[in-house]
């Protein structure tokens, strides 16, 4: 069965799924041995592929095609035929993306294209600056920091990606007996994991069913924007309210921000900062006490716990009217598929309590396991965030975290060590640069997959510039640093056993690279487990009011264009108006309409925000949905949110903070204040 | 003889399945050489996205709401964008699209203040990528020089691959075979593309729901894109 | 044989004209002067060729635009090809170009312009009136006569 | 010589003797205006080369300054029509002075009015693809647009005018011919035709002046509809209005009125005509700019009204950002200016006097462009969906040409009237015989 066949099949089968644009596959794949001169201009080739401009993992496909690139070569303007990528589409066969495909996902062309990434390895001086090194160089300095380390003092900063490259990392690490990679305490849902391990007894972030779902409760998650995989979670939501005959699924979100999530929800609770536990413990009270629903599932701490609830007093607590409050568990206890997703798209100190009680009013629900409710991980995701307090790395491997997505105290490791980077970072004391995501083959394991394992192709595109793909660095390091032993595996395809109905291993890695993955539906039902000692005591009573230096809640939250922040340097996301200011070019901090006439502020004026861990300057978005008494900072802008936040962890993970205690002051005018559109309300005009 | 019947491109987009995460916005960037604009420029009011999500809020903290749509070239039949241009640069083809020629264009700029939708875009200047962001440019659709009016096309280009692959392969062209690059792309599945004059594509379905309003009909504009409202 | 006679003001010359009849005779003077009868009195054809060009531009405008029309059938705007109504402006633009144009040769063939027949060169800048008349060749000396007893100031007497 | 020849003589003297000699104030204000005309062109050379991105336009303000001026100056090229066709064919006597003034700014207006379409257009050097030239691909214009019939009208009042103009000249050319040597006495004795002063020439013209008295006016009504329509004929919220034409024509006159007395006290002052221009053709034009403020009352009430009552929220938008937004100012100045001025200063009689009625022409002209800067961006800054809501300013490329234009009409008549007497020679010597 040829390729494009074999797309058309699986698309009828799966329900008319596949886009057109796959079904144009032509049988011949450019093999690489085909000199890049030879390509025909005009005909087009989709090529499998990953995208990693977030750890969800989305399959893609990626057209390429022939264009020319003009290099000067001696004074002279060459023209030279190479094959580039034009456009990313989600791949149709992809369990994740099922041929869909976001913004960020879209712009990823423009980091490999993009005019700043670097040409080469770089080191930096004696006066601070990165200056171009050939690599032999590079990689003296890097294996010189290392040799300088003892083992313990080095750390493996990577962001949360499974796949043939970390493996590659960890058989380094362990070669050279370094500790295992670790992040940075951002985007590796460890609140979400820690709440599953209590509500479920399971090790990875749950799948939640809702395109079967009738209700969805979603507490603290923004899985339509900056949560775990927006576009897994969004094909799944277009499903839920509209993909059904005679069944429109509703959502509820509760969140202190009017997220993506909020935008697209029937309504929006929006809950104090720190409320969405208050806020899950209504509900389960709620469903409890007065819709009769039994606890056996619960943990018996927990259902005491509901029990005994004050409702009112939760939901005082919460920051949402009780009426909504009630109207949700009403809503869910009804249902006829209902289900609450917990999570914490902003990390607070009460997160892990918070989303594992939500979680746990799914086994209140009695849907765990089933249609339209939650399912067990697809695979268990076991990265841990770098112990801040205890590391003293003298060198730090960077790997695959944006600068914005840092937080302080780990920005204190990088300042204390030679950082080796494989992509540009404003901390990298040697910039050893990898090959785009686009330019190398490797095999990526996406973090929500439902039980499937995905490949990316071989490489497709030369790379463009100077860049060596992280494998074989850490391979050239070993060597270097004498440890043989720690040479990474070399093909990808070594991941893979062979599978059944294959003759051998490259019989099945060529079936996998045609199609972009491979993937086997885990069937073995996990059934939930609660854990006895969680957190399910009540929430704790909201404290004294802070102290009035810092009378207002600040959070920072992962935008829609830019993610953790890594993708604010794309041209195409630049451009992209903010959903809730509108603003482009930059992130606007979100200031309610009260907070902001007390202080005399309008759109545009520079706001100067302070905490106890430091201060930022941003300029003022005056929107009508903030939560009173909350400013709100995206990831990647000119200001830079997390700077603000203290070296705090979430109660029960190593997860940083995103939202503490900070008092806002008026500095003047920003310069500029690109929004696409002042306007704010479609409002008839009142005659006069 | 009977003679071929042109298929009638449309387009529908449920508000209810919308998110408003504008990677639509992204994708047409992509998909049609989209001139990227500096800060400078937009300070002045001249970003150019052939497709926006319009946002408005409703109500007041905690009721709050936000009412938004994607907004493109709604390819109307009778297009008040098209009689005004003196040069014909812009006119109906057999297929119902709004089309633009490019190289036909002057620049008066008046289709686009007759536009009511705002969609139209104009070239201030020749567009510029720094290099090597140009190797990107999709072969199959023009780079528009300055002083030149632009707008989104359905994705014309794709409609054209379309039909000649089917043509070249003996077939009859099926629904969803072509789809511009923001049906494609669309996470949350919102927006279906496809021959209206076909009462089984599903884009008459859709534009056949309950739901179905069209973006100031009362103008008479007679838009091909159809909004299925947000509706419980 | 032709006369020209040179009066000083109106009444002279009208007198003049009197005596010697309007038949032909031709009137120079540096700005209009009314005649109480007599040689003003000219049947015109202007006003029928401004009426005659106006109707042709402005039919052969809208056959014109009209057959664009179809030469180049382009929908716009869900208008029918062939429209009238937004065609009609600029027919009437060009029948009123056309009435223009009428209006500039009826002048011209009037002030029978371009005929190298000049007056008395004097005319146009002075403040005297000129009078030409033909004169056969044995009437000069009556004529001459007529027209000093009208007032005259000079009287030439010049070959055709 | 007779008395009356005498007298005849003087005034040929008096209306000839600014044709002679350049004194340095003159020169001084040509060469300024001459400056500020090619920093103009510099300005448009500028904007050709790099692009529209020099000018203030932006989404939704597709036209701004270039068509407020291009309204504006086809506004001011009806100065000539009205007083002199409506004046000659109702045969007013006081007009004769007036006339031949009134008719080069028309010209002059129409030329400088018409390089706006142009200097607007995005890719200028095409533009005579709106011309229905023959062409390989038989690509026609579409005679649809507005903007064909536009340029149609146009043109065909610019032939139309331009004849105008030069029929009553031919007499006055006849008179250069003789009156002056060399190589401007050929250039005249050319223009002139061969103009011997027959009487059948006298009678074609004054039956050419009647029948183009009729046909301009039948001109220049279409014209400023045409202009009215590039406008009405749109979808744009108050600009899909029926009164827009005769508003047009009204605001059109009236401004052309303003114009006039303007360049008139500036003849009568700098040439030294105080006894050609007398107080009674200030008196008489002030009377008519009265009537004309009055009438731009009536027809501004009325849009304004209708539109407020009706109550039609995209209308609205544009409306109230009249009214109450960035333009409110404007608004007040405008009504100020072409109404508060005019009426006060005109309507009663002791104050109306030669300054209080050129103040008031001035006055009539800013309030004017105003009116045509209230017309065009507001609407374009509220387009009906209100997200494309936009603003406008103009960057210093537009500002610099809208001086040039300025700079161009003063420079034009600086020069009109060292070329040619600037009233009437024969006119007003037959009004002094009559």
């Amino acid at each position: 069965m040829d390729r494009r066949n074999f797309f058309k099949l699986v698309g009828t089968a799966s329900g008319g799924a596949v886009a057109g644009a796959c079904g144009r596959e032509g049988d011949a794949i450019i093999p690489l041995l085909v000199p890049e001169e030879q390509i025909v201009p005009g005909v087009e080739e989709w090529r499998p592929s990953v995208c990693r401009q977030c750890p969800a993992g989305c399959g893609t496909i990626v057209r390429v095609m022939r264009a020319e690139r003009i290099l000067e070569i001696d004074g002279e303007k060459v023209r030279k035929p190479i094959a580039a990528v034009k456009k990313i589409e989600g791949n149709p066969l992809d369990p994740v993306s099922g041929g869909r495909i976001c913004g960020r996902g879209q712009a990823a062309v423009q980091r490999l294209y993009h005019p700043d990434r670097p040409r080469g390895p770089k080191i930096r001086n004696a006066a601070g600056v990165l200056e171009d090194a050939s690599w032999d160089a590079a990689l003296d300095r890097a294996s010189e920091a290392l040799r300088a380390a003892s083992a313990q003092q080095v750390l493996y900063l990577a962001a949360a990606v499974s796949g043939s490259r970390s493996a590659a990392v960890s058989s380094f690490l362990e070669g050279c007996g370094y500790a295992p990679a670790r992040t940075a305490g951002t985007f590796d849902f460890e609140v979400e994991r820690a709440a599953a391990q209590y509500a479920f007894g399971w090790n990875g972030i749950p799948l939640y069913e809702i395109q079967d779902a009738d209700f969805v409760l979603s507490i603290g998650a923004d899985f339509l924007g900056g949560w775990v995989s927006p576009v897994f979670y969004s094909r799944r939501f277009g499903h839920m309210r509209r993909g059904r005959e005679s069944i429109r699924g509703a959502l509820f979100h509760a969140e202190a921000r009017f997220s993506q999530t909020a935008w697209a929800a029937d309504r929006w609770l929006p809950a104090a900062p720190g409320g969405e536990h208050a806020l899950a413990l209504a509900v389960g009270a709620l469903l409890l006490q007065r819709h009769g629903k039994d606890a056996a599932s619960l943990p018996p701490a927990l259902a005491a716990t509901l029990r005994e609830a004050d409702i009112a007093a939760l939901c005082m607590q919460s920051g949402v009217r009780q009426s909504w409050v009630e109207e949700a568990a009403g809503r869910l206890a009804s249902a006829a598929a209902p289900v609450v997703i917990g999570g914490a798209s902003i990390v607070r100190r009460n997160s892990v309590a918070a989303a594992a009680v939500a979680n746990a009013l799914n086994l209140i629900l009695g849907n765990v396991g089933r249609a339209g409710g939650v399912k067990a991980p697809s695979r268990p995701l076991d990265t841990a965030a770098v112990d801040t307090g205890a590391a003293r790395p003298t060198a730090v491997f960077l790997d695959g975290i944006a600068d914005a997505a840092v937080p302080l105290r780990v920005r204190a490791l990088l300042d204390a060590a030679t950082v080796i980077a494989f992509q540009p970072s404003a901390h990298a004391d040697v910039l050893l640069p990898d090959h785009d995501a686009l330019e190398a083959g490797r095999v990526v394991s996406p973090i929500t997959a439902p039980g499937y394992a995905l490949t990316g192709g071989p490489s497709f595109v030369r790379p463009l510039y100077d860049t060596r793909a992280s494998e074989d660095v850490l391979s050239a390091i070993a060597k270097r640093l004498g440890k043989s032993a720690a040479v990474p595996p070399a093909p990808y395809e070594e991941i893979f056993a062979a599978q059944d109905g294959f003759a051998d291993t490259r019989e099945f890695v060529s079936y996998a690279e045609r199609q972009g993955g491979w993937w086997q539906e885990r069937s073995a039902e996990i059934s939930a487990a609660p854990d006895p000692e969680g957190p399910w005591g009540s929430a704790a009573a909201p404290g004294a009011p802070a102290a009035s230096a810092y009378p207002l809640t600040f959070q920072a939250f992962s935008s829609v264009q830019y993610g953790d922040g890594g993708g604010a340097d794309l041209p195409w996301l630049r451009q992209l108006p903010d959903p809730a200011s509108s603003l482009m070019f930059d992130l606007p901090l979100e200031i309610d309409p009260d907070a902001a006439a007390a202080l005399g502020v309008r759109n545009g004026d520079r706001l100067k925000v302070i905490s106890a861990a430091g201060s930022v300057e941003a300029p003022a978005y005056v929107n009508p949905a903030a939560v009173p008494g909350v400013v709100s900072l995206g990831l990647g802008g000119t200001a830079d949110a997390l700077a603000l936040l203290p070296p705090e962890s979430a109660e029960g993970a190593g997860a940083q903070i995103f939202s503490c205690p900070a008092r806002v002051e008026r500095v003047g005018r920003s310069d500029r204040f690109l929004q696409f559109t002042r306007i704010d309300r479609d409002e008839e005009p009142a005659r006069s | 003889m009977t003679e071929k019947k042109h298929p009638q491109w449309a387009m529908a987009i449920d508000l209810d399945r919308c998110t408003g995460c504008e990677g639509c916005v992204v994708a047409c960037h992509a998909e049609n050489n989209v001139p990227l604009t500096s800060p400078d420029e937009a300070e002045r009011g001249r970003m150019k996205h052939w497709i926006r999500i319009d946002r408005y809020y409703e109500g007041t903290f905690p009721d709050i709401r936000v009412k938004y749509r994607p907004v493109m070239c709604q390819q109307c039949d009778d297009a008040p964008c098209e009689p005004v241009c003196p040069v014909y640069a812009t006119y109906q083809n057999e297929e119902g699209l709004n089309v633009q020629v490019y190289n036909r264009c002057v620049g008066t700029r008046y289709c686009a203040n007759n536009c009511p939708y705002t969609v139209r875009y104009f070239n201030y200047e020749d567009p510029f990528w720094p290099e090597p962001l140009e190797l990107q440019h999709n072969p199959d659709v023009s780079i528009r020089p300055g002083g030149v009016m632009e707008k989104c096309t359905f994705c014309l280009q794709r409609i054209q691959r379309g039909k000649l692959e089917s043509k070249e392969e003996n077939r009859e062209l099926a629904d969803g075979d072509i789809q511009p690059a923001c049906v494609q792309g669309c996470p949350a599945e919102a927006m279906a593309f496809g021959d209206i004059a076909d009462p089984e594509s599903k884009v008459s379905r859709w534009a056949g729901s309950g739901r179905s309003t069209q973006l100031l009909d009362e103008l008479g504009t007679k838009p091909r894109v159809f909004y299925l409202e947000k509706g419980a | 044989m032709k006369l020209t006679a040179k009066f000083a003001a109106r009444p002279a010359l009208e007198a003049a004209l009197r005596s010697a009849g309007c038949e032909r005779t031709v009137v120079y003077s540096a700005k209009p002067v009314e005649i109480a009868s007599g040689a003003a009195v000219r049947p015109g054809r202007m006003s029928l060729l401004a009426v005659a060009g106006a109707v042709a531009a402005g039919t052969g405008m809208t056959l014109f635009m009209l057959w664009t029309q179809s030469d180049y059938p382009l929908v716009t705007g869900g208008m029918p090809i062939k429209s009238l109504w937004p065609i009609g402006v600029i027919s009437y633009e060009a029948a009123m170009l056309g009435a223009v144009f009428g209006t500039l040769l009826g002048f011209l063939l009037e002030g029978r312009f371009f005929r190298n027949k000049s007056g008395p060169g004097e005319a146009v800048d002075s403040a005297w009136l000129f009078l030409q008349l033909p004169c056969p060749g044995g009437e000069a000396d009556r004529l001459i006569e007529q027209l000093r007893a009208a007032g005259a100031v000079s009287v030439e007497q010049e070959p055709d | 010589m007779t008395p009356a020849a005498a007298a005849e003589e003087r005034i040929r003297q008096d209306l000839l003797r600014p044709l002679s000699g350049a004194g340095a104030g003159y020169c001084a204000a040509a060469a300024f205006c001459a400056l500020i005309v090619a920093a103009g062109a510099v300005a448009w050379g500028l904007q050709i080369d790099r692009g529209m991105v020099v000018t203030g336009l932006a989404r939704p303000v597709y036209w701004g300054f270039y068509i407020v001026n291009f309204v504006f100056w086809i506004g001011i090229s009806h100065a000539g029509t009205l007083i002199s066709a409506i004046l000659r064919l109702t045969d007013a006597g006081w007009r004769k002075p007036v006339t031949r003034a009134a008719e080069a700014i028309t010209l002059f207006a129409l030329m400088i009015g018409g390089m706006f379409p142009l200097i607007h257009l995005g890719r200028v050097w095409l533009f005579y693809w709106l011309l229905p030239y023959p062409n390989e691909r038989l690509l026609w214009p579409n005679f649809r647009s507005p903007l064909v019939w536009d340029m149609t009208a146009i043109l065909t009042y610019l032939a139309g005018s331009f004849l105008y103009l030069y029929l009553p000249l031919i007499p006055d050319f006849a008179l250069l011919a003789k009156r002056t040597t060399g190589l401007r006495s050929k250039i005249c004795g050319l223009l002139s035709l061969g103009w011997s002063g027959a009487d059948y020439q006298w009678h074609a013209l004054e039956r050419a002046n009647k029948l183009m008295a009729v046909i301009i006016l039948a001109i220049a009504v279409s014209v400023h509809s045409v202009v009215a329509f590039d406008f009405s004929m749109s979808l744009a919220p108050m600009w899909h209005s029926t009164i827009f034409a005769p508003y047009f024509v009204a605001g059109a006159i009236f401004s052309g009125i303003g114009a006039l007395v303007v360049v008139m006290a500036a003849i009568r002052k700098f040439l030294r005509l105080e006894n050609y221009l007398r107080p009674v053709h200030f008196d008489n034009l002030g009377k008519l700019l009265l009537l004309m403020s009055v009438v731009w009352l009536y027809f501004t009430a009325s849009e304004h009204l209708t539109v407020w009552y009706g109550n039609n929220p995209l209308e609205m938008n544009v409306f109230q950002a009249r009214e109450h937004g960035g333009f409110g100012l404007a608004s007040v100045l405008m009504v100020v200016c072409n109404f508060a001025i005019p009426f006060v200063l005109l309507g009663i009689r002791k104050l109306r006097t030669i300054p209080t009625i050129v103040f008031s022409g001035f006055s009539v002209l800013a309030g004017m462009w105003l009116e045509r800067f209230l017309i065009v961006l507001p609407t374009l800054a509220n387009p009906p969906l209100r997200a494309a809501a936009g603003t406008y300013l103009p960057s210093a490329v537009e500002l610099v040409i809208t001086a040039a234009t300025f700079a161009s009409m003063a420079l034009l008549y600086l020069l009109f009237v060292k070329a040619v007497p600037i009233i009437a020679v024969w006119e007003y010597e037959h009004e002094a015989d009559g």
